[in-house]
């Protein structure tokens, strides 16, 4: 078992606890004079108006947007593959077995 | 050997089957005795599974056989072959067997409270338990053609559950997809069954084994084997009914479902490593297997990168998580007749790939059920619609993050301890495989945060500001799932000791497993 | 010509399956489809008995017979097993396409979908 | 087999002859007919490979049960 002689979740565990301790210490030592409800608690949004709270949620479409871009032409066939029509989906399944039959008799005669 | 051990095979059946059909009679009673008793039938199966397992592990390959003392004791007297149904638990069949009574388990106390709002509750637990009775029968079975009746009455079941909640339209078309690809995926293992009994007059796996002799109605009865086995697993290319199945899925059963894609798996590894072994052209199977792994990982990531819909994103990741086992058994399967290379990566490898089966189906349960509470608590899955959830539904978050974590292979998750394992064995063997599951990892995690990002964090919605945590119900049901992935990451080395290696070392041992049956050597 | 009467059942087999496979893949009224996956059944339980035939045997269901062949009876109960499933996977086939009626109005595999991607 | 030749190779012929004639029909009603005779025709032929319980079943389950259930399916849905 090559892996598991030095792989052990008990080594990450304290070193995380050691970092968080070191953590908390540093934090303990910095500056205490944080008032809640002035001006300090305010989001800054590099000088700008800060917008409404639900516009500053970025949802969910909008990430990764130019990944989808650049993998275009990937994501194009794929998704069109993926038609949800029954069809399809036995097209795929006896032409596979057909294809497998296939590689496999092919392979054993050579 | 005490009674309860020695007829632990056919209980791990027989409990869930006989559940089944009291179920509905206790349901007319009252709704709360149906509860306790389904959740006591399936809590007794679990510790009769233990049971099994335990002796398993101890003694070695158990043969069930039903009607007689022994499989050889056949009738007509000094009889060829076996012709008793013979149930064959060994390392595989325990593993596969502790997975499905956990997971449905959990699924089951989860479903108490989340089912509420449906009506036909009693039908519904039927089927579930029926559902248990096909995952549990596929890993236990020794018998060809009673893996095909177990398989049917899986993919029965699983249709009717998938389509149980019937206003939904997708529901009734994922239990559609789901039952018409699965028949003729039926049709095509008995038409395998049909040629082997035409060729050894056997229809115990075992004895077809032992007399294999690879001709080409052999290698056209491979080829419908394996079809029909991975499109039931969810591997690509035929992978297409898989998110819509499971995506409309009532909430429980998500997991179960999953287990039973899991089964699935483990038949076609069983189907692979014991019936043909290393009779068959090993390079050509075992690269056929690992393209699909390959394919499915990035496929399934691809995929699942884009979704918007919570739940059918996190369900390609099922299929993109069954590349990595394809891809770990493959790479076994690959090498099986090289002793060398089997010593120094492929029995990693093969093990790698189950550790990775058994993380799965605790982690990739929880991910699902979480999907599930967003939805019974927000009404939609549709992640646009969602933000700032961590603030009210903290348990569910924390659940999330425990999952999201151990499937991105996050150390210190037991995620982590098995993509290792597959990664540094396949290294080995080819090392493109690795990089591509690098990569796969990487978009995972990827994933991921954006579902973290867009469901959990950002300002709480006006719209949601009434929603509260999830009924104890399935804050328990996730919690145990969440348990069992804590355990294995806390000692992994443990679980990869006494559950995995003797899982893939009885798939490595095709002599012991026919001989187990047939006898001598 | 006597091997071509013993192969009969054989060559329907490989043209069931053909015309079943030919019905899955192509028909996209639902109901069709359905009665692809029947003929299918057909197809592969005329497969089994056919396996299970011995040439002058007697059918597996006499006890008295003085020692003369019988035709196998494993395949028979298997087929037997195929039909009460076939029977019940057609039904909740069925079932399904009246409520996938019901909801969309269609029972066109392509009108009728509504998951995709 | 052996005792009635020409009606082993006729009926499997008519069997793909119905198999075929379910593929053609447009009308729904005219297929699950088609199928009927089908199962009939194979309820038959397995009568002639001796397998009279098959048999039964097939004509008991396969041609009435299943036709009746199409029926009913058609009734409910649209007939083309």
């Amino acid at each position: 078992m090559p892996v598991l002689t030095f792989w052990a979740p008990i080594v990450l565990i304290i070193a995380f606890v050691i970092v968080l301790v070191v953590t908390l210490l540093y934090r303990s030592r910095g500056q205490a004079k944080f008032k809640e409800g002035t001006e300090q608690g305010e989001v800054f949004y590099s000088g700008e108006n800060v917008p409404e709270e639900l516009q500053r949620h970025v949802r969910s479409h909008n990430m990764y947007w130019g990944f989808f871009e650049a993998m275009k032409r990937y994501y194009d066939p794929t998704v069109r593959a993926h038609t949800g029509i029954v069809n399809d989906y036995l097209i795929w399944l006896l032409g596979l077995t057909a294809l497998a039959g296939v590689v496999i008799i092919v392979a054993d005669l050579l | 050997m005490d009674a309860l051990t020695l007829h632990s095979p056919i209980l791990a059946v027989a409990i869930p089957l006989l559940a089944a059909f009291a179920t509905p009679l206790i349901g007319r009673l009252s709704s709360r005795a149906r509860d306790v008793f389904v959740i006591a039938a399936l809590a007794s199966m679990l510790f009769v599974v233990i049971l099994l397992a335990r002796d398993v592990y101890e003694v070695g390959i158990r043969i069930y056989t039903l009607g007689a003392l022994s499989p050889s004791q056949a009738i007509p007297e000094n009889h060829m072959v076996p012709v008793r149904l013979v149930f064959e638990v060994d390392g595989l069949g325990a593993l596969m067997a502790i997975i499905t009574a956990v997971v449905a388990l959990a699924g089951t106390i989860y479903s108490i409270v989340s089912i509420k709002p449906e009506t036909g509750q009693n039908r519904f637990y039927a089927l579930l338990l029926l559902l248990v009775v096909g995952i549990m029968g596929i890993q236990l079975t020794g018998d060809m053609f009673n893996l095909f009746v177990f398989l049917e009455i899986l993919s029965i079941s699983g249709a009717a559950l998938a389509a149980f909640r019937t206003r939904f339209v997708d529901a009734v078309e994922g239990g559609f997809k789901y039952l018409m690809v699965s028949t003729v995926g039926a049709l095509l293992f008995l038409l395998a069954i049909g040629i082997f009994y035409g060729q050894y007059n056997a229809l115990n796996i075992a004895a077809i084994a032992s007399a294999m002799q690879y001709t080409v109605l052999d290698q056209v009865a491979l080829a419908l084997i394996l079809a029909a086995f991975l499109m039931k697993s969810g591997a690509v290319p035929s992978h297409w009914w898989v998110p819509d199945t499971y995506t409309p899925a009532p909430a429980g059963t998500s997991p179960i479902m999953y287990a039973s894609s899991l089964a699935c798996l483990a038949a076609t590894f069983r189907m692979l490593f014991s019936l043909y072994g290393v009779q068959m052209s090993l390079a050509t199977v075992g690269w056929i297997v690992i393209i699909a792994g390959v394919l499915s990982m990035f496929v399934g990531v691809t995929m699942a990168l884009r979704q918007t819909d919570i739940k059918r994103l996190m369900v390609y990741h099922v299929i993109s998580q069954e590349g990595y086992m394809l891809l770990g058994v493959g790479v076994g399967l690959a090498v099986l007749s090289n002793p060398e290379a089997l010593a120094a990566y492929g029995r990693e490898a093969i093990a790698g790939g189950l550790f990775h089966v058994i993380n799965n189906a605790f982690f990739k349960g929880l991910l699902l059920l979480t999907a599930e509470a967003l939805f019974f608590r927000l009404g939609t899955r549709d992640l646009n619609q969602m933000g700032g959830m961590g603030r009210t539904m903290k348990w569910t978050c924390a659940f999330f993050l425990i999952g999201a974590l151990a499937i991105s292979g996050v150390p210190p998750f037991n995620g982590f301890a098995s993509k290792l394992m597959i990664y540094e064995s396949t290294y080995l063997f080819n090392p493109v495989l690795t990089i591509i599951a690098l990569i796969v990892s990487v978009m995972t995690l990827a994933s991921f945060t954006k579902v973290f990002q867009s469901a959990f964090t950002g300002p709480a919605l006006p719209q949601y500001k009434e929603v509260r945590e999830v009924p104890m119900s399935m804050k328990l049901g996730m919690g145990l799932l969440a348990a069992a992935t804590v355990f294995i990451s806390l000692f992994p080395a443990f679980v990869v000791d006494t559950i995995i290696y003797p899982a893939a070392d009885a798939l490595l041992d095709r002599s012991g497993y026919i001989s187990a049956v047939m006898g001598g050597g | 010509m006597s091997q071509l009467v013993l192969n009969a059942p054989f060559v329907a087999v490989a043209a069931l399956t053909c015309v079943a496979c030919y019905i899955i893949m192509t028909q996209k009224n639902l109901i069709k489809i359905v009665m692809g996956v029947v003929i299918l059944q057909g197809a592969v339980n005329l497969f089994l008995v056919t396996l299970g035939y011995r040439i002058g045997g007697v059918a597996p269901i006499y006890t008295e017979t003085s020692g003369t062949l019988m035709v196998l009876p494993v395949p028979q109960a298997l087929t037997l097993t195929n039909i009460v499933i076939g029977v019940s996977t057609t039904a909740l086939m069925l079932a399904l396409i009246v409520l996938i009626y019901r909801h969309t109005g269609e029972t066109d595999a392509e009108k009728s979908r509504r998951m995709k991607g | 087999m052996a005792e009635l030749p020409a009606l082993n190779v006729i009926v499997p012929l008519l069997i793909v002859v119905s198999a075929i004639l379910v593929a053609r029909y447009k009308d729904l009603i005219a297929a699950v007919i088609a199928l009927a005779a089908m199962s009939l025709l194979l309820s038959l032929q397995f009568y002639l490979l001796h397998a009279p319980d098959v048999a039964l079943a097939e004509a008991g389950i396969g041609a009435a049960i299943t036709t009746a259930i199409f029926v009913i399916a058609i009734h409910s849905t649209r007939r083309t």
